[in-house]
């Protein structure tokens, strides 16, 4: 079957998943607002999934799509813990610096 | 029957000694005193019989009691040998045993403990027994420790003064390390003929194809033992020390019987020493020179048992010297002779000490003669036999000892002689300022003087009597006695009899003179100049390093026992922290590392993940890249 | 299968019995019906069976962890009744969690699919982000609970990019399609990527060095019961997990893997070690020893073939006495501010039987016969050595040899100190709980047999 | 009635000691160890054929381990030492008052049970088991009923058992090494294993440092002076009365048969650091202050002479070792017991509080100078058999190891005779000592009968060990 991989050929989209994925990470390590944070991670996850994506097109196989929607649900769940964590955080110290989370250590 | 009555011998001290142990207190101090010389009597008219026995039939009497110890190449049973020289030990060990026990009955009457001191002798006589009538090499070394042990005991018997304590350990200490020499040697033997038994260790000696290297190292290491229970050079200081012990004692262990272990020792290994010459030359200059040395040291001493004490270890050396000539007969016969004249010495030295109430320095006493006649009378008898006067014992002993080193070795019969002439001098020099002239000692002392009871005196005289006529045993005209009754024990080269001659006569004669010459340097200085030795603080020069001992004692505390105390500081102090702390330091070692560890775990988010992906790209990297 | 959906039905009904006011029969109902749930999932041994299209594969391994899951989780979900008995309000949600995590777990000891895994392992991790950071007004929580979501969500990044690779790689999640691929050759390079980062996110959840950071801060913050959870239960599931997806991905693997192994397993039994000695927390050092352990049983993956009863009962064994040292930890420190070796001063006397108990499970936990830890080490280091990985032992007797220090500074605290503050109640669960978790390592101790021939 | 019955005996006592409660605690104690001994002495009179009490069940498939003991006059004799010695060091602390004695006195016998499961087990699982079982109550016995401040016990108990444990963890890699070449723990199979020099020599000294810490051999002594000192007396007994004659048992049973070739290649070196125990711990022990120490540095000695018997690989070595194992196990049993006695009536340790004790108790004075000479080996005593046996297959070796190690019969009388001279003689000392009570007398005059009648005669027990040290020589010397 005729698809785009055929043009682009898909060491491209491993290249540019492998990139964002990097971003993500360097975001998680370089910032400290736990908010970015998040979104770093988020942007990991979605680098992957745009990869699950390409793979699945690139097999020609459904699974892989299946698979992105559980891991877009497992990502919703993990930032919606995330973000409550954060919440009782900022009410207690006033601040999502994670920077500040030093209390634990030794 | 024989079994038992062997068993009888042997056991009846030790019985004594473990009633006088468990009952003794109870029994009174008579009743124990009784019982243990009893015990020794029981032994000795044992001895008699089989003595008697043994002189008629020449047929050596060989018990076996029970099967002791095996290692792998030979089993050692724990058997009983009475040959003749077990027999002539016995004889004079149980015999001036007894006497020295009855002694002791009135000697140590006022002593607390005396049944402490009538077990002790009594287990004393009995390792004694062991060490002589033992089959094999192995019985002789656990009665040569044992008495090593009483010994330690009887010159610790005051326990309550350290000094004593000292001497008794000194004593103890200086015996083990013969006794490591002696082990060795046995060991050697048993590795080599597989046996310790006499019989079988002479037959396979003589036999003559033993590595004689090896051989001469066994027998030097017997002859280190020998030196140690004998008080020969290096090893002797321990004997005047011992003299902390009760009078008794001294007589009995330090002259008449333990410390002529050595003797018997080498006496017994005769088979074994004849094949190695160079340690028979060196056992007859360490018996020289020692019998030199002892005498000069005794020349100056003021306590009358150091000088005793002297003199036994310089007789000792001249046994040694006849021993080391091969002529064993001729040190065995000098055993006995000196353990009468000796033993006599001793006990009316204890006799004198008695009267003055411990008191055993001889300036402090004087004019004794007429207070203590039968004290005096003996002691002169045995004094005159130490000094070698005809006819008493010691004269025909030392001179063939003296005979037979002229015959060997003319540097060594001068030693000897020396010695000899040593011992003439000192010997009267003790007997006139302890007996003659006026009493030096204090008024208080003066006052108690009193001649010795009967069960003091009675020993006295007979052992004087034995001083007076013990060298007929073996007088110097033909084969004599003794020398036929040993003889089956040596081989035939030792039956070469000596023919008097001019030069024998001569020899006597220089000896008589020598022991003349003695006496009269001694009658002129303390008798007829009335010489008292001056006190300690004002000896000095040549006199002080004599009176002193020649600092032997110091110098082996200076070079062995400071630096093994100071090694032992080093070890306790430095060394043994030190490892300590190694192992402490692995600890503090982990530790530190998990300071640091705990350091790195600074609590920070961003370093969490940084040493995440840090690990993650290390593995990465080695993955696929480092080995591409 | 079953054992999935029944213990899924628990949970659900923990929910409900909130709704319908049967809070107190919460607990009860849980712990019976684990334990019949236990009934279930044992009857299912030797039965090997394979659910919708092989998501769910149950054979004998995933039975016997599951079993092992389960009982775990009856001692915890035991002491919750104690433990939350001042949080009312929340309590259906604690015990509910606890159980969707035992979902999670059981899940990812039976997958068939890489996508089961993922979603075992997701729930599992989110369950303990919320246990963790469960004490709402404690900042310590609070940060426990972040710092677990920050690196658990990180390192689940780094799985769902393996995961991908694989897929990307051979074109299934199917982990039967993707062993039998992985037995030939061709794959692309980056199949390997995948594994190996599949690999290092599951370090991460075991807590290897230098992937480890999180647990001591983790389990110091989190509430006892909680870090009682993690070190037992979580760590466990994490390393037969491990452990299943080494042997169902890839069957040999490189010579590299094992030096790389080898290397993490000695890095994390040195750190683990070394770091817990300095440690006053108890709880913090527990975390420091899980980490050592966790290195112990990384060794496992040396002898792929063969390990998995030694690992079984290296797990169970750390586990029993993890649990048992828990409950006594938690009876001890529940109403003290710190949880420090010297809260212990002194229990040897007040408490005897608690003070017995922690001895024992740290003499498993060090190794020392007749525990179970001590047949667990044994056999282990035995079956490193057959795979031909001496220094790996050698590594594993020195920290060994360490740990001693850190263990016995708690019993030397316990017997020979007298305590510092007057005595607290001890609850009775508590106690029991503990008794029984080290009667169990003991038995296993006693009769090893047992337990090392299940998985043959 | 067979060895199981022994270890179950022992292992049921220490059970139902615990229960017993704190008062009766003591005497059940006792009454199970003299139990045990009744069935020590009732099997060694009674069987002919010791092998046939050889027991072995099936225990773990995998890793494959039975419950196998090994019964011969070996095994049984170091069981005898145990079981003879229990009793008696229980009976010895009759007079102390512990707290929590239920739990003190199970400790003991659970330590004798384990002690003898090591002494009998023919399996090395089950083997290494025992042997670490036995440090368990050692460990709590020194440290809660010990001496000194808290702090002091607290590090010195700790570093011994991290020191042991350690020594014995690599014993048990070279076990699991050898049984992933044998594919069994037994005895047997692992004597039958034939391995390369390399994997001998490196087995060797796994066992070794395993041993040579228990032993103690020098330089892994440091644990043993402090923990001697801190332990309670029981404890002390325990430890150098039965414990570290461990090691020496496991250095003849599983040491010496599994790697002979190593033993033979590095015997100087062992011998060496063995030997040079004896003269370090001799002169070590010169200048002690406390008695205690003193007496834990005269056994370092003492001990280091019987390791270098058994690294001899001798008949009279190994056999003269056994000898003087069971002697010194004795004396020193003995004389910790006499320092205790002086310590519940002066309550110290320092030899320089002491002296001038002789005169207040002749009794005491008697056994304790008895003991002492047992300890410098007099004849006629059985440590004179061990010793005499251990020097002359040192002498077959080389002369001058048995003239080094001979020393140990000068320094030995040195230092204990100075003891001796200092704690019992002198001026009668102030302070009132309390005549022996009979509960001592008789703990001492037991010890010290068994030591002279096996003095004399000490052919039953080395009757009883030779065959077995017969069949481990040839072991050793198999190709």
């Amino acid at each position: 079957m005729e698809n785009i991989l055929n043009h682009i050929g898909i060491e491209n989209y491993i290249f540019l998943s492998v990139i964002l994925f990097c971003i993500g990470v360097f975001g998680v390590l370089y910032r400290r607002n736990a908010i970015i944070v998040f979104m770093s991670i988020e942007i990991m996850l979605n680098a992957v999934n745009l990869l699950f994506v390409a793979f699945s097109t690139y097999h020609q196989d459904a699974e892989g799509q299946v698979f992105v929607f559980f891991s877009m649900a497992v990502a919703a769940a993990e930032v919606a813990v995330g973000l409550a964590i954060l919440v009782a955080i900022f009410r207690n110290i006033g601040s999502i610096d994670i920077a500040n989370l030093k209390n634990l250590k030794g | 029957m024989e079994k038992n009555l062997v068993l009888v011998l042997l056991l009846a001290p030790f019985v004594g000694f473990l009633v006088n142990v468990f009952f003794g207190k109870k029994a009174g101090k008579g009743m124990a005193g009784a019982l243990g010389t009893v015990a020794v009597a029981l032994s000795f008219v044992l001895s008699v019989y089989f003595f008697l026995q043994v002189n008629q039939t020449a047929k050596p009497i060989a018990v076996k009691l029970f099967d002791w110890i095996s290692v792998s190449n030979f089993k050692l049973d724990f058997g009983i040998l009475l040959d003749q020289l077990s027999l002539l030990w016995l004889l004079f060990v149980t015999g001036i045993g007894s006497l020295i026990h009855l002694y002791s009955i009135s000697y140590m009457h006022d002593d607390e403990n005396m049944h402490k001191f009538f077990s002790y002798l009594n287990l004393f006589v009995f390792f004694m027994i062991t060490l002589v009538v033992g089959s094999n090499i192995l019985i002789m070394f656990i009665g040569w420790e044992g008495v090593g042990l009483c010994s330690y005991l009887l010159i610790g018997f005051w326990y309550k003064n350290q000094d004593y304590n000292d001497a008794a350990k000194k004593a103890f200490i200086m015996n083990r390390i013969g006794d490591l020499g002696f082990l060795i040697g046995i060991f050697i033997l048993g590795s080599m003929f597989s046996t310790l038994d006499y019989g079988q260790l002479k037959a396979a000696i003589t036999a003559g194809n033993a590595d004689t290297a090896k051989l001469t190292v066994a027998a030097l290491c017997l002859f280190i033992g020998a030196t140690g229970k004998s008080a020969q050079l290096p090893l002797y200081t321990w004997l005047p020390d011992a003299m902390a012990g009760p009078t008794p004692v001294s007589a009995l262990i330090h002259a008449a019987t333990m410390v002529t272990a050595g003797i018997f020792m080498i006496t017994r290994l005769n088979f074994l020493f004849d094949l190695t010459p160079f340690v028979q030359n060196i056992i007859a200059i360490v018996g020289a020179v020692t019998a030199l040395v002892a005498a000069s040291i005794g020349l100056l001493q003021n306590d009358i048992k150091k000088v005793l004490a002297y003199s036994t270890v310089s007789q000792l050396g001249l046994m040694f010297l006849a021993l080391g000539l091969g002529a064993y007969n001729v040190a065995v016969f000098h055993v006995i002779t000196h353990a009468f004249f000796k033993a006599c010495l001793f006990l009316g030295s204890g006799s004198v000490i008695h009267a003055m109430h411990h008191e055993q320095d001889m300036r402090r006493m004087g004019g004794l003669r007429k207070i203590m006649p039968i004290t005096f009378m003996t002691m002169l008898i045995a004094t005159l036999a130490i000094s070698g006067i005809p006819p008493f014992s010691g004269f025909f002993s030392k001179d063939e000892i003296l005979m037979t080193a002229f015959h060997a070795n003319i540097p060594l019969w001068v030693i000897a002689s020396l010695a000899s002439i040593m011992t003439a001098f000192y010997m009267f020099r003790l007997m006139y300022l302890t007996f003659y002239k006026d009493f030096r000692g204090t008024e208080e002392q003066k006052h108690h003087l009193h001649e010795s009871p009967g069960l003091i005196t009675f020993p006295l005289i007979v052992l004087a009597i034995l001083s007076l006529v013990g060298g007929l045993i073996s007088l110097p005209f033909g084969n004599s006695w003794l020398n036929q009754y040993l003889a089956p024990l040596f081989s035939e080269a030792h039956h070469a009899e000596h023919h008097l001659g001019t030069t024998e006569y001569t020899l006597m004669a220089i000896a008589v003179a020598g022991g003349l010459i003695g006496i009269g340097l001694a009658y002129n200085k303390y008798l007829k100049g009335g010489y008292v030795p001056k006190e300690d603080q004002d000896i000095d020069g040549f006199a002080k390093t004599v009176y002193n001992k020649y600092y032997v004692d110091e110098a082996y505390m200076a070079l062995i026992v400071k630096p093994i105390n100071g090694l032992s500081n080093f070890f306790r102090e430095t060394l043994e922290p030190a490892l300590s702390r190694l192992v402490y330091g692995l600890g503090s070692l982990a530790n530190g590392l998990g300071s640091l560890g705990s350091r790195v775990q600074n609590g920070s988010i961003g370093l969490y993940l940084f040493a995440f992906v840090i690990g993650f790209s290390a593995i990465f990297i080695y993955l696929f890249l480092a080995n591409k | 299968m079953n054992t999935l959906i029944a213990i899924s039905g628990l949970g659900i009904f923990c929910l409900f019995a909130e709704i319908i006011n049967l809070r107190k029969a919460i607990v009860p109902v849980a712990v019976l019906g684990l334990i019949a749930i236990l009934g279930i999932t044992v009857s299912e041994f030797d039965h090997p069976s394979a659910w919708y299209n092989n998501m769910v594969i149950v054979n004998n391994f995933s039975v016997a962890f599951s079993s092992l899951f389960i009982v775990l989780t009856i001692f915890i979900l035991a002491m919750s009744g104690d433990f939350y008995k001042d949080k009312p309000s929340k309590f259906s949600d604690f015990i509910a969690i606890k159980i969707f995590l035992l979902a999670g777990a059981v899940a990812m000891v039976s997958f068939g699919n890489l996508s089961m895994f993922f979603l075992g392992i997701e729930i599992l991790s989110i369950s303990l982000y919320i246990l963790a950071g469960s004490d709402r007004l404690s900042i310590l929580s609070n940060e426990a609970g972040m710092k677990y979501f920050l690196l658990g969500s990180f390192a689940s990044g780094f799985i769902l990019f393996g995961i991908c690779l694989v897929y990307g790689a051979t074109g299934y999640f199917d982990v039967a399609e993707i062993y039998a691929l992985s037995q030939g050759a061709g794959l692309p390079v980056w199949f390997y990527f995948g594994i190996a980062m599949i690999l290092i996110g599951m370090l991460f959840k075991i807590a290897a060095a230098p992937f480890h950071f999180w647990a001591p801060d983790v389990y110091e913050g989190s509430p006892t019961l909680v870090t009682a959870t993690m070190s037992t239960l979580a760590k466990v599931v994490a390393v037969a997990t491990l452990y299943k997806l080494v042997t169902s991905l890839n069957a040999n693997m490189p010579h590299l893997f094992q030096v790389v192994i080898v290397a993490i397993a000695i890095l994390t039994m040195a750190v683990g070690n070394l770091l817990a000695l300095r440690q006053e927390n108890v709880k913090r050092m527990m975390a420091f020893s899980g980490i050592s352990h966790a290195g112990f049983m990384l060794l496992a993956l040396l002898s792929l073939t063969t390990a998995a009863g030694t690992l079984f009962y290296y797990t169970a064994a750390y586990a029993f006495a993890g649990i048992a040292s828990f409950a006594v930890i938690t009876s001890v420190t529940k109403n003290k501010a710190t949880q420090n070796v010297s809260d212990f001063n002194g229990l040897g006397k007040t408490n005897p039987v608690l003070a017995a108990v922690l001895t024992m499970s740290l003499l498993s936990m060090a190794g020392i016969p007749i525990f179970a830890g001590f047949f667990a080490k044994f056999s282990l280091f035995t079956q490193t050595i057959e795979a031909g990985y001496l220094v790996a032992v050698i590594a594993g007797v020195i920290s060994s040899i360490i740990s001693i220090g850190y263990y016995f500074k708690l019993i030397l605290a316990m017997y020979n100190k007298d305590a510092d503050a007057e005595t607290t109640s001890f609850p009775w669960v508590y106690t029991v709980v503990a008794v029984l978790a080290i009667a169990l390592n003991i038995g296993m101790g006693i009769y090893p047999g047992c337990m090392f021939d299940l998985l043959k | 009635m067979d060895v199981t019955t022994l270890l179950l005996l022992l292992f049921v006592g220490a059970v139902i000691t615990f229960i017993a409660g704190d008062k009766l605690a003591s005497k059940v104690a006792l009454l199970f160890s003299a139990a045990a001994l009744g069935v020590t002495v009732y099997l060694l009179t009674t069987v002919q054929q010791f092998s046939s009490l050889n027991v072995s069940y099936p225990w773990i498939s995998a890793p494959k381990a039975y419950f196998a003991l090994k019964v011969d006059g070996l095994s049984l004799a170091m069981v005898l030492l145990t079981t003879a010695l229990t009793p008696l060091i229980i009976l010895s602390s009759f007079a102390n008052q512990f707290k929590s004695a239920k739990n003190f006195y199970a400790l003991v016998l659970f330590m004798a049970f384990a002690m003898a499961g090591t002494f009998l087990a023919a399996d090395g699982l089950l083997y290494y088991i025992f042997w670490e079982l036995a440090l368990i109550p050692i460990y709590f016995i020194a440290l809660l009923w010990g001496n000194d401040a808290i702090e002091a016990r607290k590090k010195a108990v700790l570093k011994f058992f991290i020191y042991t444990l350690g020594g014995s963890l690599f014993m048990l890699v070279a076990f699991a090494y050898l049984y992933h070449k044998a594919g069994s723990f037994l005895l047997t199979d692992l004597y039958q294993l034939k391995l390369s020099s390399c994997e001998q020599t490196w087995i060797f000294f796994a066992f070794f440092l395993a041993y040579a810490i228990k032993i103690p051999v020098i330089p892994f002594h440091t644990w043993q002076a402090e923990v001697y000192q801190k332990a309670p007396t029981v404890g002390t007994m325990l430890l150098s009365g039965i414990m570290l004659k461990m090691g020496l048992y496991s250095v003849m049973r599983w040491q010496l048969p599994i790697a002979p070739e190593a033993a033979k290649t590095y015997m100087p070196l062992v011998l060496g650091l063995s030997i040079a125990g004896v003269i370090y711990g001799s002169i070590v022990a010169l200048r002690q202050k406390d008695l205690k120490k003193l007496l834990a540095y005269s056994s370092l000695a003492h001990v280091g002479l019987i390791a270098a018997g058994c690294y001899t690989l001798t008949y009279d070595g190994l056999s003269g070792a056994v000898s003087q194992m069971i002697a010194h196990g004795f004396v020193i049993v003995g004389l910790f017991y006499a320092a205790e006695i002086i310590y519940r009536r002066y309550e110290t340790r320092t030899i320089a509080d002491m002296g001038g004790i002789r005169t207040q108790t002749p009794k005491f004075t008697s056994l304790f100078m008895i003991l002492v000479l047992a300890s410098v080996a007099l004849p006629g005593t059985y440590n004179f058999v061990g010793e005499f046996t251990v020097l002359y297959s040192l002498s077959q070796i080389n002369v001058w190891y048995a003239v080094i190690g001979g020393t140990t019969i000068i320094l030995g009388a040195y230092y204990m005779l100075k003891m001796f001279q200092n704690v019992m003689l002198g001026e009668t000392n102030a302070k009132l000592f309390a005549d022996v009570t009979v509960g001592e007398t008789v703990v001492m005059v037991v010890l010290i009968a068994f030591l002279l009648f096996f003095g004399l005669y000490p052919k039953p027990l080395l009757d009883l060990v030779n065959p077995s040290i017969q069949e481990i020589l040839t072991q050793i010397n198999r190709s």
